[in-house]
């Protein structure tokens, strides 16, 4: 795979979401991985924040031992705080969200190819390892409700997709849930908290295997990807790994770990041969942004859209599908039996080829074998094909407008007034102009299409690139 | 007593209506055609739908109301509450007569409409660009609207931590005259699920012309209702019968329902309206069925051959293939 | 069969035991019914009320009278 | 509280149930003025007002079945209770019996219809007069104005109870507080317990407290009651700052006027022109949710006053931070909320901006011998808490809201019931019948049947002896 596709995917958040980033070093260094088997206090010190910030805390806590619960849970609200020259903490805070917001934006907007449907095997650790309680309230009940979160989030921006679930405990790998494109039935097979009580050690091997099998028959227009939620800093393997590696490179299988303690060679190893992410969670905030980045679909291949015979390698793998698109029937309507379930509904809907009725789409059609979406669930999907491009952030009214051009007032979307004066750059000096330019900040509080010319509030730049997916100029 | 009249008022929270209104002036010529069995119209629908308004701001004080016009190729916000009242008007004895928040709105809106419709006097434009540039314009400004009332309600100077951000329920209400455009369809879909993730309730007033398939979606999609105008002399009491009872009453009163939804989707390459398609599975784009075509006109990419020999492909006579926004040389590349 | 005019209170048993007690001194129950009601005569029921309130704040205790 | 004509329905604006009690004459006659229709419009519930919305643009009356199909299976009940109250107040008049065709009331329709669609010449909505800058009033003007008005009625009440330093209100608002049982004592009244309940209440409840008493003495006033209900309405219909000549109003809106001025609903600077005031214009729109934010911000006190109102959480100015230790904080130098926290609060220390106290056994033992109940005290310490005590939850700390309860219910350790005891009873036959005839009148308050004794009301004593006596007469057996 191309390294800028590796780009495209991911996401050099370990900086970027934590606000005080020049403090540390980046994710999963050895410091880090010293800190954690050396002493519990400092371990959480490291993940909540900077090393120095770590280390002075691990000062005045020392005496105190493991400290209690509602310690560990305010202690990180500074770190990401610090107060500007004038002590004011709320800028600086509110201006470090809308940078991060920003820089965000700043990667979509190019035109990638991306994987649309996608089968993923999320595997969680239930080793020992996950009681730990340096993630509030405990490693293994945040991954749980991640999990569950994450799993929502997947199958609402990939809808075609299917999850299968694998837990890690007692050195095997278990199936909880096969592999489903029903979103109930695959966050029913992690509902239950107590069958999933953590116990022994994990076995990467066995588990990767266990997934590797689920995903060996699948077409080959389709992704196979393996998530980890890994906790434990051991893996317990009747082989060797690096056969099992071997084996997923082969397959094409893209195995990405978010490792909730610390960076190990072989998870990473991992990840780099199979094209995946590996990250290291620091916090219960940026573990869930670690997890979350996993869910845009990957990009494929770095072609713009509509550039015709410029195929990769990847497009070998395309396919056309045949599917059909129902019509739906009225609550109103006779029942009948559907062809699913085999019970009396009057709701549902028409499989377009033989006429049968199924309870819920997208399924494949159980009697023509015809794959049943609706045209709402591709829908769902475009945004990821056709994306806003970011928009710029207007630096100055003079520079940027042509003369006899009148500036809009107002945002060309919530159609609210621009202010008159903003964040005034002449207050502080050119230096933060620059800083702010830097960042992609606009002084003037204006983020202008680059297609339509026409300016949108910070508000609505975001709102746009992560909900709208239709510039309300150009559209 | 007092702790009742808290409840009463905690149950109905402050609505906010979004009216997207269609200005489409050729179609609105076409309406108030005699020919019509019922003709309607702009003025006399305006003046209707300012009664319709001043129904929805009488309720309660703190309703809000956003009016954003569709015309041609183009979109425009009328008139919404957070605007700063105009000039005072100079006081007169009539003005006893009328309710005075009604007359500046009711004032605002129709000169702002005979403003816009002076200025395109074009009457064959484009129809769709306006409808959704018009709806994803209300889409940014409910967000707009919601996100200032989460600031307002971190702010220590309110207190309003108990209630819930979206206190507002919004609500938006589409007066369509103008039949669907089929290259609106990923636009309108792509805001039909941000009006999701915003719980916005969409629904849709069709005033003149055949049903709209997308529009149609967009209100299942939303939990809208969608409603044809039977009997447009009536207009004023659809209106207020079907749009006028926030999300809260329809639990007590039932709006009407859709009882079929259509959820066929238009093929990219000819923007027929399909029940079974071929898609292409990196791009999802979809083709009519069975396919003429040997790669996907979006992305460029190839189809395998013997994929194509299995959905029976058939070679495409090159003149009918005009009309497609087809790249060049890709049709017959293997 | 008999009626007599009378007021019923009704009250916790720990209550009752001190209106019993209360009775000792001044006779004012008419009728004890059981364990939580007592018929007490019309006229005496402000007498008894305050008595009974008096009694029970001595056993209340507050923090109020050690602060200054 | 002092009860109003009729008890309000839960969830029902007090002056729908004082008009539900009003003649049919009287309301159509009210509804003749489109100011008064839209006004009560707003004073209706959601669900009330779109009923009404769907038989306005009809013209001939439907039969209640075509509207009925529309009402879900879950929204029957709340349903009906609409139609009720529709029907009490006249607007939607129950159909004649054996019809089952419905109407707005004829009079009511043409008005409301006028009042949306604005027109006629009914003058209803009052007659704006020309802007007078030099006046120098203002929206935040008039809101001090009103708050000051309002508070040294109230203040008058508390300090009665204390000291009486509090300037003493015109005479006007001394009758209707003592007609409304708020205070009572020729010469120097003192405030009575419904007087304390009404304190704690939200200010937009103790205001149409008292106008409703204020229009059930008008009758011995000789003022035309409908036109002060219409000129109540007219006034909430018009605009904050805006000033409004008085030059057509009619006699009985002059003499209520000077009234209105005193309880601070309205402002005069010139003579013919009066200035609405905040209090006045919220009458009907039911919450205070339109308070501008200037006033919250540039005068937190008189606003949070003012705006206390039916919404809690919109309120602007809540100051009271209440520790889980009894110990309360109160941001406010207003006299007024000092003198009402002081009836439940024992207050430590004062600072220039903040009170200090705490909550304790006797204070609240003060406030419930007052007539004052734990109930009450707990809603105004969640209507008036500071914003940053909604970081809590619950947003009271529960050992407090308990322990209140505590104190209440060790207050009515006993419960007192008058009547009479039966005993004595010979055979258990004659026991049974009598206690069946007292159940029947459902007068039994406690019964024994080992001991053959019960204990009836006094009303249940009467008829048990009249049951018996017939009994008696009758031959029927009595051992």
């Amino acid at each position: 795979m191309p390294a800028k596709d590796r780009d495209a995917y991911i996401d050099p958040d370990a900086e970027e979401d934590d606000f005080s980033a020049e403090e540390h070093d980046s994710v999963g260094s050895g410091d880090d991985f010293d800190q954690g088997t050396s002493s519990r206090g400092g371990k959480r010190g490291g993940l909540a924040g900077g090393k120095k910030g770590a280390e002075a805390r691990l000062k005045s806590k020392g005496k105190g031992g493991d400290g209690y619960a509602w310690e560990g849970s305010i202690s990180r609200t500074w770190d990401q705080v610090r107060e500007d020259d004038g002590g004011s903490l709320e800028l600086s805070v509110q201006e470090a969200i809308a940078r991060a917001r920003r820089k965000k934006l700043q990667q979509s907007g190019q035109a990638v190819r991306r994987t649309i449907i996608r089968h993923l095997v999320l595997m969680l650790d239930l080793s020992r390892s996950m009681t730990d309680r340096d993630l509030r309230p405990s490693r293994f009940d945040l991954g749980l409700e991640y999990a569950r979160a994450f799993i929502s989030e997947w199958f609402d921006q990939n809808p075609l997709g299917q999850i299968g679930v694998v837990g890690m405990r007692n050195g095997i790998g278990e199936r909880l849930g096969e592999m489903s494109g029903n979103p109930q039935e695959v966050l029913r097979s992690i509902a239950d908290r107590d069958k999933l009580m953590p116990a022994g050690e994990p076995s990467l091997q066995n588990a990767v295997e266990m997934a590797r099998g689920t995903m060996s028959h699948l077409p080959s227009h389709a992704s196979r990807e393996i998530v980890i939620i890994f906790g434990s800093l051991t893996t317990c393997d009747p082989d060797n790994i690096f056969d099992t590696l071997e084996g997923c490179v082969k397959d094409k299988i893209r195995i990405s770990i978010v490792a909730l303690a610390a960076e190990m060679k072989v998870c990473r190893e991992l990840c780099e041969r199979t094209n995946g992410t590996f990250a290291v969670a620091m916090n219960e905030g940026h573990f869930k942004d670690v997890l979350f980045e996993l869910i845009p679909p990957p990009a494929q291949l770095a072609a713009p859209a509509g550039a015709p015979g410029r195929s990769g390698p990847a497009s070998s793998a395309a396919e056309l599908m045949l599917m059909g698109f129902p019509s739906r029937l009225p609550e109103t309507s006779p029942p009948s039996l559907c062809a699913c379930h085999s019970t009396i509904k009057s709701e549902g809907f028409i499989c377009p080829r033989c006429k049968v009725k199924l309870c819920d789409v997208p399924t494949d059609c159980d009697v023509c074998g015809l794959m049943i979406v609706s045209s709402p669930h591709l829908a769902r999907s475009y945004h990821h094909l056709f994306p806003v491009q970011g928009y710029r952030p207007v630096m100055s009214m003079t520079q940027e407008n042509p003369a006899g051009v009148p500036a809009q007032l107002a945002c060309h979307g919530c159609s609210l007034p621009f202010p008159l004066r903003t964040l005034d750059s002449s207050a502080n000096g050119g230096d933060a102009g620059d800083a702010a330019a830097a960042d992609g900040i606009s002084p003037l509080g204006r983020y202008r299409c680059p297609k339509c010319a026409k300016d949108f509030c910070s508000d609505c730049d975001v709102f746009v690139h992560d909900a709208l997916h239709v510039c309300p100029g150009c559209c | 007593m007092d702790t009742s009249t808290t409840k009463a008022a905690r149950e109905d929270p402050p609505a906010h209506l979004t009216l997207i209104v269609d200005l489409n002036p050729l179609q609105w010529e076409l309406s108030s055609q005699a020919s019509n069995d019922t003709p309607l119209s702009l003025s006399q629908f305006l003046a209707q739908l300012m009664i319709f308004i001043n129904a929805h701001l009488a309720a309660r004080d703190d309703n809000t109301l956003a009016v954003i016009g569709a015309l041609p190729g183009y979109s425009v916000m009328l008139y919404s509450t957070d605007d700063s009242p105009p000039d005072d008007e100079a006081p007169a004895r009539h003005q006893a007569n009328s309710f005075q928040p009604f007359r500046m709105v009711d004032g605002r809106i129709a000169s702002r409409i005979q403003e816009e419709m002076e200025k395109s006097t074009d009457l064959d434009g484009k129809t769709d660009r306006g409808l959704v540039g018009a709806i994803t314009k209300a889409l940014c400004h409910i967000n707009r609207v919601n996100l200032l009332s989460v600031a307002l309600t971190n702010n220590p100077e309110s207190t309003s931590a108990m209630a819930p951000p979206s206190s507002q329920s919004p609500r938006m209400l589409i007066l369509s005259i103008s039949p669907d455009a089929s290259t609106s369809y990923i636009p309108l879909m792509n805001s039909i699920f941000a009006a999701q993730k915003l719980k916005v309730k969409i629904d849709v007033c069709k005033i003149f012309g055949s049903d709209t398939v997308f529009l149609q979606q967009a209100a299942y999609l939303t939990g809208g209702s969608y409603l044809v105008l039977e009997r447009r002399d009536a207009l004023l009491q659809y209106l207020s019968m079907c749009f006028l009872p926030p999300a809260s009453l329809r639990k007590v009163l039932a709006t009407p329902s859709q009882d079929k939804v259509d959820f066929r989707a238009a093929c990219f390459c000819h923007k027929k309206v399909v029940d079974i398609g071929c898609v292409c599975s990196v791009c999802l784009s979809i083709f009519c069925y069975p396919i003429t075509r040997t790669s996907c006109s979006t992305c460029g990419t190839r189809f395998p051959l013997q994929t194509l020999k299995r959905l029976g492909y058939i070679r495409q006579p090159a003149a009918q293939a005009n009309g497609r926004s087809k790249p060049n040389g890709t049709a017959n590349g293997k | 069969m008999r009626a007599i005019k009378g007021v019923l209170l009704t009250c916790d048993s720990a209550v009752k035991q001190i209106l019993l007690t209360l009775n000792e001194k001044e006779a004012f129950i008419v009728e004890d019914l059981d364990e939580t009601h007592v018929i007490i005569a019309p006229d005496k029921v402000e007498r008894v009320r305050q008595a009974l309130a008096s009694e029970l704040e001595k056993n209340a205790f507050s923090l109020e009278a050690n602060v200054p | 509280m002092p009860a109003p004509a009729a008890e309000a329905l839960p969830g029902q604006h007090i002056l729908l149930s004082f008009l539900a009690t009003q003649s049919q004459i009287s309301l159509t006659r009210l509804y003749s003025k489109p100011s008064a229709c839209l006004a009560l419009f707003r004073l209706l519930n959601a669900l009330e007002r779109q009923i009404i919305m769907n038989y306005l643009w009809l013209e001939g009356p439907v039969s209640s079945n075509t509207m009925d199909v529309w009402v879900t299976r879950d929204g029957r009940a709340p349903y009906e209770a609409a139609m009720r109250t529709l029907a009490s107040l006249q607007v939607l008049p129950s159909p004649k019996p054996g019809s089952n065709m419905l109407q707005l009331s004829p009079s009511f329709k043409k008005n409301f219809r006028l009042a949306l669609t604005g027109g006629g010449d009914h003058m209803s909505f009052g007659v704006p007069c020309e802007k007078d800058l030099a006046g120098g009033v203002n929206v935040e003007m008039l809101d001090r104005y009103a708050a000051n008005c309002w508070e040294s009625i109230l203040h008058f009440m508390v300090s009665s109870g204390t000291d009486g330093r509090a300037s003493r209100p015109t005479k006007g608002i001394l009758y209707l507080l003592d007609r409304s049982g708020l205070m009572a004592g020729q010469g120097a009244p003192k405030i009575t317990s419904e007087g304390f309940q009404f304190l704690l209440t939200s200010p937009h409840a103790q205001l149409w407290t008292l106008l409703l008493q204020y229009l059930s003495i008008t009758n011995e006033r000789n003022i035309d009651m409908v036109e002060v209900i219409q000129f109540l309405f007219m006034l909430s219909t018009m605009q904050l700052g805006q000033e409004y000549s008085t030059e057509v109003f009619t006699n009985t809106y002059h003499s209520v006027l000077e009234d209105l001025i005193d309880y601070g609903l309205v402002y005069k600077r010139n003579p013919n022109r009066i200035y609405p005031t905040r209090l006045a214009t919220t009458l009907t729109s039911g919450s205070s949710a339109t308070t501008s934010s200037s006033a919250v911000s540039s005068q937190a006190q008189t606003g949070a006053s003012l705006s206390g109102n039916s919404t809690v959480a919109t309120a602007g100015g809540g100051f009271i931070i209440l520790e889980t230790n009894y110990r309360l904080y109160a941001y406010t130098e207003n006299p007024l909320q000092i003198a009402i926290i002081n009836l439940f609060v024992s207050l430590r220390g004062r600072f220039s901006n903040l009170v200090t106290g705490s909550i304790t056994r006797e204070s609240v033992r003060k406030a419930l011998d007052n007539g004052i109940t734990a109930d009450q005290i707990i809603s105004y310490l969640v209507t008036h808490a500071h914003p940053q005590m909604h970081k809590n939850n619950p947003l009271i700390p529960i050992t407090v809201q308990d322990q209140i309860r505590l104190w209440e219910q060790e207050k009515n350790r006993v419960q007192i019931a008058e009547g009479y005891l039966w005993k004595e009873f010979t055979a258990s036959t004659d026991y049974n019948l009598v206690l069946e005839h007292a159940r029947s009148t459902s007068s039994v308050v406690w019964e024994n049947e080992q001991a053959r004794m019960f204990f009836v009301t006094p009303e249940g004593h009467a008829s048990c002896r009249d049951f018996v006596n017939q009994r008696m007469r009758e031959g029927g057996g009595f051992a």
